[in-house]
C-alpha cells in the first residue's frame, strides 16, 4: 500500500521538477538537518500580492529530504502565503504519505520547516511587524 | 499490598526496609521494564534509521513527555534527563548560575539542605563572590519563614529549597516560598528528590523555575535524574557537558548547540533507565496519591506515636504540621550508628549518620541520627517490629540487659 | 556461536545488527544482573549499616576493583565511575584541565575525534586561551604521525587522542604517541569508547594519564561509564560535581571532600549498572580476546572485500593497516540516509550520518556516510545479507531498478 | 560465636578502661568518620626510648569505634614504636573478633588510623626525618 507513495517519492528524488536556483529571488532560505547532512536550499518569488510566482530548491540529502522539497515547492507555486499559512504539519506528511521514524522525520519536514520560516522572514521583511499566529516558524 | 510487587521481600521474606528516603526498593514492573527493553528493543536514540533505533527513540522520548506530564510541566522539552538529582543541581548551578551571578546577588538557601543542593551554590558563591544567605529552622523543625520573608526582601537571586526535608521530613511551603523570591526576580530552584514519590508535584502550580529528582527514590532504577526547567530559562542557558547527540553542527571554527532538552544531554543518555522510570512513575500514579498519601500517614503515625513511649527517644521534625513518612530521631546513651547497625543483623533497614544534611545536624548541635522512611511497601507489621527492635537495643546498649545468643538472633 | 547469549536475537530472529560502533546489544548475563541486584541485593551503597547495604557496596567496589583489573590499572581507586565517556572527557577537561591551562598552553588532539572527544576541548581552548591543534589524517586515513611529532615537539600540554576512530576504524599507536607526548611533559588523554570491547586494553602499558570508555558500547547497560585516571593527577583535582557521597565533611564554613575516587561521584551513583558492567566485562573476559580479535578480524575482512566488489562503493580508512571491525564507505548517487533507512526496513541495522566526527567529515569533504560496524554477535550470513542489501539500495535508488513490493519486503 | 567478642565489645563500650585525656600527652592525634560521626582524640605519651608510657582516648561515637579505640590503648600501652609498627589492620580486627561490613569497617578502624598518623608524626617531630615504612599511615 505504501508502495505508490514510494514510488513516487523515487520518482521526485530521481527526477525532481523543481530543483535549481531562482536568479533574483525575492528570499533564500536554507537550512539543514547536521545529523544526516541533509542541507536545502529554497529559493522564492513572493510577488506584492503575496502569491508565490516561483519556488524552487537545491542542496544535498536523502531520497525524503529531497523529493519532500520538490512536492513542496510543487504544492506552493500560485499560492498565496495566507493559503499556505494554513498548510501545516500534518498536510506536509500526508503529501509524503509513508510513515516516518523520529529521525526521518526530520528529513521529511525539513523543506517544510524552511518555507515556514521562509514565510515569516518575509511577512516580517515587509511590513515589519511581528508575523501574526498563523505564521509562527514550527517549533523543532 | 504492594509489598508482593517488589521482588527484593521475595528473596528476603522478613526483611524490613525503612530506608527508602536513601533509596526506594524496585517493583517488578520497573525491572521487567529494564529486561524487556534490552531483551527486544534495544538501539541507541536519535540517530539510527532503522526501526528498532526509531522505536528505542519512541520510548526515550515518550519517558520523557510522561515525566513532564507527571511533574505538569507545560512540555516535554523542559524535561532533561541526567545520573541524578545531584547533577541537576549542579547543572542549574552552573549552566544558570556561574554567568548569572556576582558580588552583588544573594543565593538563598536553608539550613535544611541536602549537601547535593547546597554544596553546588556554596562554591558558587565562594567563587562568584555571590553571597549565601542560609535561612534557619523554627525549634519545631519548620523553616523560618519570618526569616525567609526577610532575607529574600532584602534582595535575592536565587532561592534554592528543598520541597521535603531528608532529615526532618517538612513538608515546604513552595508555592508562597516560589511568590515571595519572585517577587525579588529571584529564580526558584526546587529540590523534590524526596517529595516525587510521595505526593502530588506540579511544578506549574508551585511556580518552580527548576526542579530536580532522582529516579531511585521513586521506585525507578539507579543511574536516572531529571531537571526541569522553564523553557525560556533552559533557552538561555550555555550547554553544561559538550559532546556527542547535542550538538546542531561542529566544525573545527564554530560550533553550534541543539535545543534544549537535548543541548543537556551530552553524549549517549541512560536510554534504558529512563524507560524504566516512565514504569516507575506509571506504578505510582496506578496505585495513586490518595492511597498513597493516607497509607504512608497512618504508617507515619504509628511510628511517631510508637517512638514516642520509648524512653529516652528525642523526635527530630515538625510536631503537628504537615510531614513526609520518615522519623528522624535520637535514643539517649545509644549511638545512632549502634541502633542501625543491631537493627540490620535483625533484618530492619534503617539509617543512622548525617544523611548528608551535616549543616542541619552541626546548627541542631547533633551529632548524627537514626532515620526510618516509608515506602509503599510497609505495612503496619515493619513499623511495630522496627519499634520492638529498637526497644531491644535500648536495652541493650544502655546496659541494661546483656548481650545473649538469643538478642542476637531475631 | 555467542549469538544465542543475545536476547535481542530471541526476540527478532532476523535482524542483523551491524551497528554495535553505536551501542552493543546486550547478553542475557548481563541484563540478569541488573534484575538480580534489583531483586535480590538493593540497596544504597557507602551508607547503610544493615546487611544488604553492606552487600550493594561490596559489589558496586567489586565492579570497581573488577574495572581497574580489566584496564590494567594499578589500583581500584583510579577508577570513577560516570555516566558515558562523554562525561568521563568533560571531567576531565574541566577538573584537571581547566585550572592548568592558559594561553601559554596547547592542547593537542586529531581531526578524527568523535565530538565528545573535541568539544569539551575546543571549548577549554577558547575559554582559557589555549592554543587547539588538530593533527591531521594521512590519505591513507592514518593519523598523520609526523605531524603529530612536529606538533608535539612544538609543545604540548595535553593529548587527547581516540584509541581507535569510530568512522575510520583506524587503530592509534597509543603508546607511541604517550611516549612523544610525556617527552614534552603533556598529559596523555585516551578516548578507549570503540576500544574496551574489542581488543585488550592496559593503561599501564600505553602510558595514559587519562582513560575513558562507555558501558554501552561493550555490553553492558546504558548509564554508566568509566573514566580512569592516574591517581596521582587525580588527587590533585578538585571535585567536578559536588554534593551528596562525595564529602569528608560539611560545614557553612569549610567543606572537604573525599578522596578519589569518591571525591568524583557527587550523588547516588548508578549502581546497578556499575555491577552489571563488571559483568559485561566478565562476559568479554570469558570469550577471551583472542577469539574475539580472531572472529572480528574475519568478518571484517569479509565486509571490506565484499564492499569492494560493489560498484561505486568507496570505503574510507586505512588499506593494510591495523583496524577495528567497523567500515564506513560511501556509495555513488546513493544518499547514506537512503541506504540506511532501506537496509532499516529490511531488518538490517548499519548507521548513516557523520557518526558525530563532524569535523573528520570536513575535512574529508564528504557529507556523510553509511558506517557498518561488528560485535561479538555478528556471522558471516550477517555480512552476506548485507551485502546483499546494498546491491538491491544501490540498484534502487540509482534508478536501475523500479520500487516493487519484492524489493521493499525481504 | 561471634557472641564472646560482642560481649567483649559492649564490656569496653560500656566500661571502657582507657577512656579520658592525658594531663601533659607528647601527642595529641584527633580524626573522624563524617559520615557516621564518630570521633575520637588519642592521647599518647612516648617517652625518649620510643616506648608508649600511657595512652587514652576521648571522643564520641558508635560501641565498636569506642570499644576498639579501648582496646587499642590497652594493646599500646607500654609497647615501643616499632612494636607497633608492626601491629597492622588485621591485627585490630582479630582483636575486634566480629566481622565488619565495609561501613562499620570505618568504625573499627579509626582508633588504629589515628594511632598510625601519631606514630608516624612522632617519628617525623622527634628526629626530623622521613617516617621509615613501617610507620607510613595507612591508606584510606
Ligand atoms: C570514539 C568515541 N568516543 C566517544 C564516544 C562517546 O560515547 P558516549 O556517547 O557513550 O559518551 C563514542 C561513541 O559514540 C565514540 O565512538
Ligand atoms: C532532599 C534530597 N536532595 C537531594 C538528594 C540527592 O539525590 P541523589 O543522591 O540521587 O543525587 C537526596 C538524596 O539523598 C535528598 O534526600
Amino acid at each position: 500500500m505504501d508502495d505508490i507513495y514510494r514510488q513516487q517519492i523515487m520518482d521526485h528524488y530521481q527526477h525532481p521538477r523543481h530543483q535549481g536556483e531562482l536568479q533574483n529571488p525575492t528570499r533564500r532560505e536554507h537550512d539543514s538537518n547536521p545529523l544526516c547532512g541533509d542541507s536545502i536550499y529554497l529559493d522564492l518569488n513572493i510577488d506584492d500580492e503575496g502569491t508565490v510566482q516561483d519556488c524552487r530548491f537545491h542542496g544535498e540529502g536523502c531520497s525524503i529530504s529531497q523529493a519532500a522539497a520538490d512536492m513542496l515547492c510543487h504544492v506552493s507555486r500560485g499560492k498565496s502565503i495566507s493559503d499556505l499559512a494554513a498548510f501545516d504539519k500534518d498536510d506536509m506528511l500526508k503529501l509524503l504519505g509513508i510513515p516516518l521514524g523520529p529521525v526521518r522525520l526530520k528529513c521529511g519536514l525539513l523543506a517544510y520547516k524552511i518555507l515556514k520560516v521562509a514565510l515569516v522572514k518575509h511577512a516580517m521583511g515587509t511590513d515589519g511587524v511581528e508575523p501574526h499566529d498563523g505564521l509562527k516558524p514550527p517549533s523543532q | 499490598m504492594s509489598r508482593a510487587d517488589f521482588p527484593i521481600f521475595n528473596a528476603h521474606p522478613e526483611l524490613i526496609y525503612l530506608d527508602s528516603a536513601a533509596t526506594t526498593q524496585k517493583p517488578q514492573a520497573v525491572v521487567d521494564a529494564l529486561s524487556s527493553f534490552y531483551s527486544k528493543s534495544y538501539a541507541t536514540v536519535h540517530r539510527g534509521v532503522y526501526p528498532m533505533g526509531e522505536r528505542a527513540t519512541e520510548l526515550y522520548e515518550g519517558a520523557r513527555a510522561y515525566v513532564a506530564e507527571f511533574l505538569g510541566a507545560k512540555s516535554a522539552d523542559e524535561v532533561v534527563f541526567l545520573r541524578n538529582a545531584t547533577e541537576a543541581l549542579n547543572l542549574v548551578a552552573e549552566a544558570w548560575g556561574r554567568p548569572n551571578l556576582g558580588p552583588k546577588d544573594r543565593i538563598v538557601t536553608t539550613i535544611m539542605e541536602h549537601h547535593s543542593n547546597f554544596l553546588p551554590w556554596q562554591r558558587l558563591a565562594r567563587q562568584t563572590g555571590a553571597e549565601l544567605v542560609v535561612l534557619p529552622v523554627t525549634g519545631n523543625g519548620q523553616l523560618d519563614m519570618e526569616a525567609a520573608r526577610r532575607e529574600l526582601q532584602a534582595g535575592a537571586s536565587v532561592l534554592a529549597v528543598t520541597m521535603v526535608s531528608n532529615v526532618l521530613g517538612t513538608v515546604n511551603p513552595i508555592a508562597c516560598l516560589a511568590a515571595m523570591a519572585h517577587a525579588q526576580g529571584a529564580v526558584v530552584v526546587v529540590d523534590g528528590a524526596q517529595a516525587v514519590a510521595h505526593r502530588p508535584v506540579n511544578v506549574t502550580q508551585m511556580e518552580a523555575d527548576f526542579f530536580v529528582f532522582s529516579g531511585h527514590k521513586a521506585y525507578a532504577p539507579t543511574g536516572i535524574g531529571v531537571l526541569w526547567g522553564r523553557s525560556e530559562l533552559l533557552a538561555q542557558m550555555e550547554p553544561f557537558l559538550v559532546g556527542g547527540e547535542m550538538v546542531n553542527s561542529v566544525s573545527l571554527k564554530k560550533t553550534t548547540f541543539l535545543d534544549p532538552p537535548h543541548r543537556f544531554e551530552a553524549g549517549t543518555p541512560a536510554v534504558a533507565e529512563a524507560i524504566a522510570l516512565k514504569g516507575a512513575l506509571e506504578y505510582i500514579k496506578n496505585i495513586g496519591f490518595d492511597s498513597i498519601l493516607g497509607q504512608e500517614a497512618a504508617l507515619l503515625e504509628l511510628l511517631l506515636t510508637g517512638l514516642g513511649q520509648i524512653p529516652g527517644v528525642s523526635i527530630l521534625g515538625p510536631e503537628g504540621h504537615l510531614r513526609e513518612g520518615l522519623v528522624s530521631f535520637l535514643m539517649d546513651g545509644v549511638h545512632p550508628h549502634d541502633i542501625s547497625g543491631f537493627l540490620g543483623e535483625k533484618g530492619i533497614a534503617v539509617r543512622a549518620g548525617f544523611h548528608c544534611a551535616q549543616p542541619l545536624h552541626e546548627a541542631l548541635g547533633i551529632p548524627a541520627t537514626v532515620r526510618a522512611s516509608i515506602g509503599i511497601y510497609n505495612t503496619e507489621d515493619d513499623v511495630r517490629t522496627f519499634l520492638r527492635g529498637l526497644e531491644d537495643a535500648r536495652a541493650l546498649f544502655t546496659g541494661e540487659r546483656q548481650w545473649t545468643t538469643s538478642t542476637a538472633s531475631r
